[in-house]
């Protein structure tokens, strides 16, 4: 099985790790991940303004780029899957705007593409049952918090990939690899997304809530699908440790990482390395490396 | 010849100051076939009507034409006083020259007026030479009613009916009649408890000469009409025989098995064989078959073994009766929205959270906890409850937009019942408004908050969480316009009012209206609000929206007033406005059969001596035909005709035009 | 016997004969009310009241015609809302049939007008009546109809 | 705090812009309060999202324009999807945010943006902070 | 398969039914004395099969033979009737609206490559201008309803948008202004002398008491004065809306040519439009005129 996949910036980058892993983990499991031979940014938004038809051309170009090599595409950043696939419904069901977006463009898209997250590809395309199968490592007794974020959930009318209020397809696969997911609240509210940029406070405050919320039902491991969540949540983890006694910051990963690691890719090979709270006391003393 | 009469009225000055009545009087002595004409001021008061009369009299009128106000205002009057002097009322008929014209054309000339009167005056003239008497139809009516559903409104129809010295059948689907209202423990605004006064009620049904209770049945089909309903009543097994059953018990005593309890919402077990409460009516046990071993495997059957009278029968298989009614009362009552809709909330998720109806349960003496409020995860009791209200309702989201109307009332009531029994215990209530009409509604609800201390925020919940064994809840006040977090130890859901799963099912089966949640139409909603597009069916409490119980008892009662006053004659009278086959011409193409929007019009057959059919024939039933007529504009060989507006009539009016 | 008085009201001049075929429920009612409103129209119409547009066969209107009719006028309640549930729903499919029917023989639509009027819209009938009278009074009387019967079998040519 | 209500206001100009960029209908919201209490920022905001909508029915534009709401709005659209009346307030501030970016008023000067983040920070960080900070 | 075949065909087929008693009367065509023209035949003994022909000139429409009209037919027992498609629409009308049970008549349905308008034109051989436009167009020269098919099936495709003289004249109708649709109707109905030709040989007309024949109250002035004509016209037009099938026989059988196929052609195409509904193809659906749908458009009804 070979899958179109949209990479976006910041897999290119700082998230090589969310990508790398992401690859390897498609091999073990038989299918490939086939970048698109071409792509841009995705706008990292999606514009909330009526009136900003602008701020869809750049994903448009993509999703018009994305049909030529297939009708399904694949991502893992939460944000790009978001953009993307709201971007792909203005344009199905939205015949000016299509219009107006053919014509920047250049191009005659219609919105046929499916899009898929990574982790819908695993449960709908390959199953999580066959994951399991192909485990090899498998994370035993390791108590993940899997957190969803905002942009892989909302909104679900667009969105749709599960329930938006108790959703599972995350926690079905760390079953899946052996793990025992933990239930945490917090696991669909937000870690401050770009207040990054210049309001530091608050992003430390929702990134604090989710981790805490997470490590207070036991979590020793946090997994995400989103690099800006991964990257708030690893920066604030210090601060949030002055602010809150008691709280003691884990490791934050990417799904695809622990995916890799289960599958019984080279350890070396997932980007761990990129982390800042090291995950390898973790592994080890769970033995599981 | 026709002795035809026209009496002019002249409403005083309103019809007289815009046309002339003297006038139109004289030129219409020179329609052929009138031999009387004359104008009065008030055709419509008691001499008029005697100068009516006795021109009938003197006169040897056979027809009479009224020029006066519009039909709808004084047809009927004047029909009758022709009636009672001797003429066939459909032999009378009025011409419409003051709202459809002496107040519409205001020529004080009189030019116009007088014109349009003659040439309308003379129309109906034309018209009436074609009628031909007619009479009232008379339909038998069976008095005998069929309730169906026994919660209060459908006991309260059926006690009253009974009372009114009719035979009543009250079909419940559940195995004991109560409904919903036996499971509330006190009920707002007097606070005096729901069994107290609803179980005597219960008793009073069961022990009605004039009452038969089917419970465990349900309505399968429904047909005929007003007056003459026949209706196929499906009794459920019980596998007890009901007869010979002493309610001793002893049967549920031994039965080993548990399932979760229906009536208890889940918050108990109960047995397999099972009465749903200890004041059940009829005090008879029901075995519930998919949970029985015995009846699916035959495995125990221990019940059958203790019972004394030996009524215990596991072949026993369901039962459809047939009966005959002359009305029937439907008051099927409500169910509550399925929470799951509402993860936010976490029910289902988290134990302590709970709908408003369970706490009903967990709040009576009778109920899983003897009347303790104790929350179901650990049994602790809660220091302090969140009550949420409008869950599903006001939501066109997630939920029906419409507003249940008594969770405000309830709710209040839960924080007063919570305060009365958990002491120190704090309960707060986000609401969005606190709709409290009625009588000491809202007196009752400023209690709540000023004795019992209930903490009302204006607000809505965005979500519930468990932290540490506590049940959190973030929500708003918008009048302080902060944020709310509580750490509760349980949470009671204001969940929405719905219709009940299969209402449209039912409502196909009545042929009644519902809309679109499902809840049933009435006829009018101001001026007939019992009543159904169907003569003969009648509505009582929540099925057709929500209500509180006063209000269900209202409608219990209206209804049964209604049909009290159906049964108050062996016959029921209609205008004879009715379609009419004429046997010898139909084609029996039965297009009108298709067209009828009423189902009156049947397939006959014409037999000769020998019982052979010789030809087939529509017929109309009376009964059941409203006379709008569109059966004659679908028959193309002009073989059925409305009475009242026949061909005849009609084209006579055209011509005189 | 037809003996519509010629008349000419306070317009002076010609006035067209129009008849109007009514349901008892909705449109006859309304036009009640705008009685009991002491509202004013045109005097020139002429409602015959029937139970229900449904039972409004096209022949009542070719008959109007037929007396001497200028123009018809037929109306009802509105869709969803016939005192019959349904009636009025037959009626429209009629209507499209028979308007279609009418307009291919050159019969000029101006002068068979439908509408629904509910028993609240005594305003709408009011104005209906007004457009309907005035506009007719325009075209004149409905010589070619109204010469028919006068004219021998053969003579149109 | 005292105001003067007038159809002027209410109806105003600015108000139905601003609707129409954000294609919300304000008389929707019943101020049931269920965004505010869910918004993982209100208690940052100096007006929290239910009365950001009040004002704007009341059309008092100015005290919305000028209050910290919409910076604060992380556009995790929790408010809209939890909405009854489905109402998206984020859509609301975006279409505040829209009026003053497109005056050219930016809220963040790109030389202020701290070197370290834009370093480390995903790029899908600096771009989202550009397109909702800088005209 | 040649006509010959065909008519070889039909008479063993008519013979057996009739022999092993399954129908008791065929309904066929059959040649007249000089043999020059086809003349419906009614056989009822095996041995005289022989007379049934089928040939171009078999245009009538025999379904009218199964009506209530013709009691006498009905009275000799269960008919076979020989029909082509656009005859077989007439009789599944007339099923749809219980005049025939199905199971009560034995349908011999004919392939058919079309007829001649009218006999006078056939000169041997059938050419398209000698057709009448419902050949050009009909969707049914393979027997849609039938019990017994003669023939081999017929590969012909009717053309996409409608051909022919009918429906080119009802356009140029269409263009013109009333007024002077009036005058081309008035003057066509002129000529109406009120023989009722058009009903007679009209299966769909079945009624036993026609509404020209009711008179409490006159609702047709019979007199052949040209407003009675209007009306006896539109009358059956109106009976027809949703019916009709376009046969044709109405106009071929009236003496003074007056187009009825205009006006019925028109109606079957606002059917069409208004209600998606065609006539003669499902006995199952009610026509449109005695049913209705709550969102029936219309842009009229002010």
């Amino acid at each position: 099985m070979k899958i179109p996949y949209y990479p976006g910036c910041t897999l290119n980058t700082v998230a090589k790790g969310l990508d790398t892993s992401a690859r390897g983990a498609a091999e073990a499991l038989g299918f490939e991940m086939a970048e698109l031979s071409q792509w841009n940014c995705c706008g990292a938004t999606f514009p909330l303004s009526t009136d900003n038809v602008m701020g869809l051309a750049a994903p448009a170009k993509v999703l018009s780029g994305a049909r030529k090599e297939g009708d399904t595409l694949t991502t893992l950043c939460s944000v790009c899957y978001n953009v993307l696939k709201r971007t792909n419904k203005v344009i199905k069901d939205n015949r000016e705007k299509r219009a107006v977006l053919n014509g920047f463009i250049e191009e005659d898209y219609d919105g046929s593409l499916n899009i898929l997250h990574y982790l819908e590809v695993l449960r709908d395309k390959v199953g999580f049952a066959k994951v399991k199968e192909a485990v090899k490592r498998p994370l035993k007794g390791v108590k993940v918090g899997a957190y969803y974020g905002c942009m892989l959930l909302r909104p679900f009318e667009d969105i749709g990939i599960d329930n938006a209020e108790r959703p599972t397809i995350f926690e079905d696969l760390l079953k899946a690899l052996g793990a025992t997911p933990v239930e945490f609240p917090d696991k669909i509210e937000c870690c401050g997304a770009h207040l990054a940029m210049n309001n530091e406070a608050v992003v430390t405050k929702l990134s604090g809530n989710v981790m805490a919320s997470a490590t207070g039902v036991g979590a020793e491991l946090i997994v995400t699908t989103c690099p800006l969540c991964q990257y708030n949540l690893e920066k604030s983890a210090p601060k949030v440790s002055q602010e809150r006694p008691g709280f003691g910051a884990v490791p934050v990963v990417y799904f695809t990482q622990i995916l890799g690691l289960a599958l019984g890719q080279d350890v070396a090979s997932l980007g761990f390395d990129k982390s800042v709270i090291d995950i390898m006391p973790l592994l080890k003393n769970k033995e599981i490396i | 010849m026709p002795r035809i009469g026209v009496f002019v009225c002249q409403c005083g000055n309103n019809i007289a100051a815009t046309v002339d009545t003297k006038k139109v009087a004289e030129d219409m002595a020179k329609v052929p076939g009138v031999v009387y004409t004359c104008d009065y001021k008030f055709m419509c008061s008691s001499p008029g009507q005697e100068m009516l009369k006795q021109a009938i009299k003197e006169q040897r009128l056979d027809g009479i034409i009224v020029s006066a106000c519009s039909p709808h205002m004084h047809e009927k009057t004047f029909r009758k006083a022709s009636e009672a002097a001797g003429i066939n009322p459909y032999r009378c008929e009025v011409t419409n020259i003051r709202e459809q014209c002496s107040w519409v054309h205001h020529d004080q000339t009189k030019r116009v007026g007088t014109i349009k009167s003659n040439d309308l005056t003379r129309m109906t003239i034309e018209r009436l030479k074609k009628n031909s008497p007619l009479t009232r139809i008379k339909i038998p009516v069976k008095k005998k009613a069929l309730v169906i559903g026994g919660g209060i409104a459908g006991i309260q129809a059926a006690l009253d009916i009974a009372e009114g010295g009719r035979e009543v059948i009250l079909v419940e689907k559940e195995p004991s009649i109560g409904g919903n209202m036996a499971r509330l423990s006190e009920t707002f605004p007097t606070m005096d408890c729901s069994q107290c006064i609803l179980t005597p009620k219960m008793v009073e049904a069961e022990l009605h000469e004039n009452i038969k209770l089917y419970t465990y049945s349900e309505v399968e089909k429904v047909d005929g009409y007003i007056g003459n309903f026949t209706v196929q009543i499906r009794r459920k097994s019980k596998y007890v025989d009901e007869d010979r059953c002493t309610g001793c018990g002893e049967c549920i005593e031994k039965c080993p098995f548990k399932t979760d309890s229906q009536f208890e919402l889940g918050l108990t077990k109960r047995k397999v064989i099972y009465t749903p409460f200890p004041q059940s009516v009829p005090n008879v046990p029901v075995i519930d078959a998919p949970n029985c071993p015995k009846i699916q495997k035959d495995k125990c059957g221990a019940c059958a073994i203790v019972c004394g009278p030996k009524c215990i029968d596991f072949k026993m298989e369901d039962k459809i009766v047939t009966e005959e009614f002359g009305a029937i009362v439907v008051a099927t009552g409500y169910q509550l929205m399925p929470n799951e809709r509402f993860d936010e909330y976490g029910y289902g998720r988290i134990k302590d959270v709970i709908n408003g109806m369970q706490f009903e349960r967990l709040a009576s003496s009778s109920g899983p906890t003897g009347g303790e409020i104790r929350r179901p995860s650990d049994g602790k009791v809660p220091k302090s409850i969140v009550f949420i209200q409008c869950v599903g309702s006001r939501d066109e989201k997630k939920g029906v937009s419409y507003c249940s109307k008594v969770c405000c009332m309830y709710t209040a009531k839960h924080t007063m019942l919570y305060s009365h029994k958990v002491h120190g215990g704090q309960s707060y209530v986000f609401y969005m408004d606190i709709r409290s009409g009625g009588k000491r509604y809202e007196e009752f609800t400023r209690k709540a908050i000023e004795k019992d201390n209930a903490m009302y925020l204006r607000g809505r919940v965005s979500r519930v969480y468990e932290k540490d064994g506590k049940v959190m809840v973030q929500g708003a006040d918008t009048l302080s316009g902060t944020q709310v977090e509580i750490e509760a130890d349980m949470v009671v859901l204001a969940t929405a009012i719905v219709s009940r799963d299969g209402a449209d099912t039912l409502a196909q089966r009545l042929g009644i209206g519902y809309d679109k949640y499902k809840f049933y139409n009435e006829y009018h909603p101001k001026l007939k609000p019992v009543e159904t597009v169907t003569a003969g069916i009648y509505l009582a409490g929540t099925c057709m929206g929500p209500m509180d119980i006063p209000e269900s008892v209202a409608q219990g009662s209206a209804a049964a007033s209604k049909v009290l006053a159906l049964f108050s004659s062996d016959e029921m009278a209609r205008e004879p406005i009715t379609s009419v086959v004429n046997k010898v011409t139909c084609n029996a193409c039965w297009d009108c059969v298709t067209a009828c929007p009423y189902s009156a019009i049947e397939r006959d057959t014409i037999k000769n001596r020998q019982g052979e059919v010789v030809r087939w024939v529509a017929k109309v039933n009376d009964g059941v035909c409203q006379g709008c007529g569109v059966c004659v504009a679908a028959c193309r060989s002009k073989s059925i005709d409305l009475k009242g507006y026949t061909d005849e009539q009609v084209f006579a009016a055209i011509n005189a035009f | 016997m037809s003996g519509h008085e010629e008349q000419s009201g306070t317009t002076g001049g010609y006035e067209p004969k129009i008849m109007a075929f009514v349901c008892n429920w909705c449109t006859y009612a309304g036009a009640d009310l705008a009685g009991t409103s002491r509202m004013e129209y045109r005097p020139n119409v002429r409602i015959i009241k029937l139970p229900c547009t449904g039972r409004i066969d096209p022949l009542f209107i070719i008959k109007a015609f037929e007396n001497g009719a200028d123009g018809v006028l037929v109306s009802g309640c509105h869709p969803g809302d016939c005192h019959y549930t349904t009636g009025n729903y037959h009626a429209r499919r009629r209507w499209i049939g028979f308007k279609h029917l009418m307009e291919f023989t050159g019969i000029d639509m101006r002068r068979l007008h439908f509408s629904w009027v509910s028993a609240s819209e005594a305003i709408k009938w009011v104005d209906l009546i007004n457009n309907v009278t005035d506009e007719i009074k325009k075209l004149g009387p409905f010589m070619e109809y109204r010469g028919l019967k006068d004219a021998p079998p053969q003579a149109a040519e | 705090m005292k105001i003067t209500l007038s159809r002027d206001n209410i109806e105003s100009a600015l108000i139905h812009q601003i609707e129409r960029i954000s294609g919300e209908d304000f008389k929707r919201c019943y101020q049931c309060g269920k965004c505010s209490a869910g918004c993982p920022v209100s208690y940052e905001m100096e007006v929290p999202p239910s009365q950001v909508m009040r004002l704007l029915q009341l059309g008092m534009t100015k005290e919305v324009t000028e209050a910290n709401s919409m910076w604060v709005c992380v556009g995790c659209l929790q408010c809209y999807s939890r909405c009854p009346q489905s109402v998206s307030v984020a859509a609301v501030l975006e279409g505040l945010r829209q009026l003053t970016l497109r005056k050219g008023e930016d809220h963040q000067q790109i030389k202020d943006v701290p070197i370290p983040f834009l370093k480390k920070a995903p790029q899908q960080a600096i771009v989202c902070g550009f397109r909702k900070f800088v005209s | 398969m040649t006509d010959k075949d065909m008519e070889k065909t039909l008479r063993e087929k008519a013979r057996e039914l009739l022999t092993s008693g399954e129908v008791k009367v065929v309904i066929g065509w059959g040649w007249n004395r000089a043999r020059t023209k086809t003349t419906p035949i009614f056989i009822t003994n095996p041995d005289e099969t022989d007379r049934l022909i089928f040939n171009p000139l078999c245009v009538n429409n025999l379904s009218v033979y199964l009506t209530r009209k013709f009691k006498d037919i009905q009275a000799l027992g269960r008919p076979a009737i020989v029909a082509k498609g656009c005859d077989i629409k007439n009789i599944v009308v007339l099923i749809t609206e219980a005049q025939v049970k199905r199971q009560d008549v034995f349908i011999i349905g004919m392939v058919c490559e079309g007829m001649v308008y009218r006999q006078e034109l056939w000169k041997g051989e059938l050419t398209p201008e000698i057709m009448p436009t419902k050949c050009h167009n009909c969707d049914v020269r393979n027997p849609h309803v039938a019990d017994f098919v003669i023939g081999g099936r017929s590969a012909f495709t009717p053309p996409e948008a409608p051909v022919g003289m009918v429906f080119e004249k009802i356009k140029a109708l269409d263009g013109q202004a009333p007024s002077e649709r009036w005058n081309f109707w008035i003057n066509e109905f002129s000529r109406c002398i009120k023989c009722y030709a058009c009903r007679q040989v009209c299966s769909l007309c079945f009624c036993e008491r026609c509404i020209t024949e009711k008179n409490m109250p006159q609702w047709i002035e019979t007199s052949a004065h040209q407003r009675g004509n209007l009306s006896w016209n539109l009358t059956r037009a109106m009976h027809l809306v949703g019916r009709c099938t376009f046969c044709g026989e109405c106009e071929r059988a009236c003496p003074v040519n007056i187009p009825l196929n205009l006006l019925n052609q028109k109606m079957i195409g606002v059917v069409k439009d208004a209600f998606d509904f065609r006539s003669g193809y499902d006995e199952k659906t009610h026509p449109p005129m005695i049913v209705f749908s709550p969102d029936d458009k219309e842009n009229f009804i002010k």
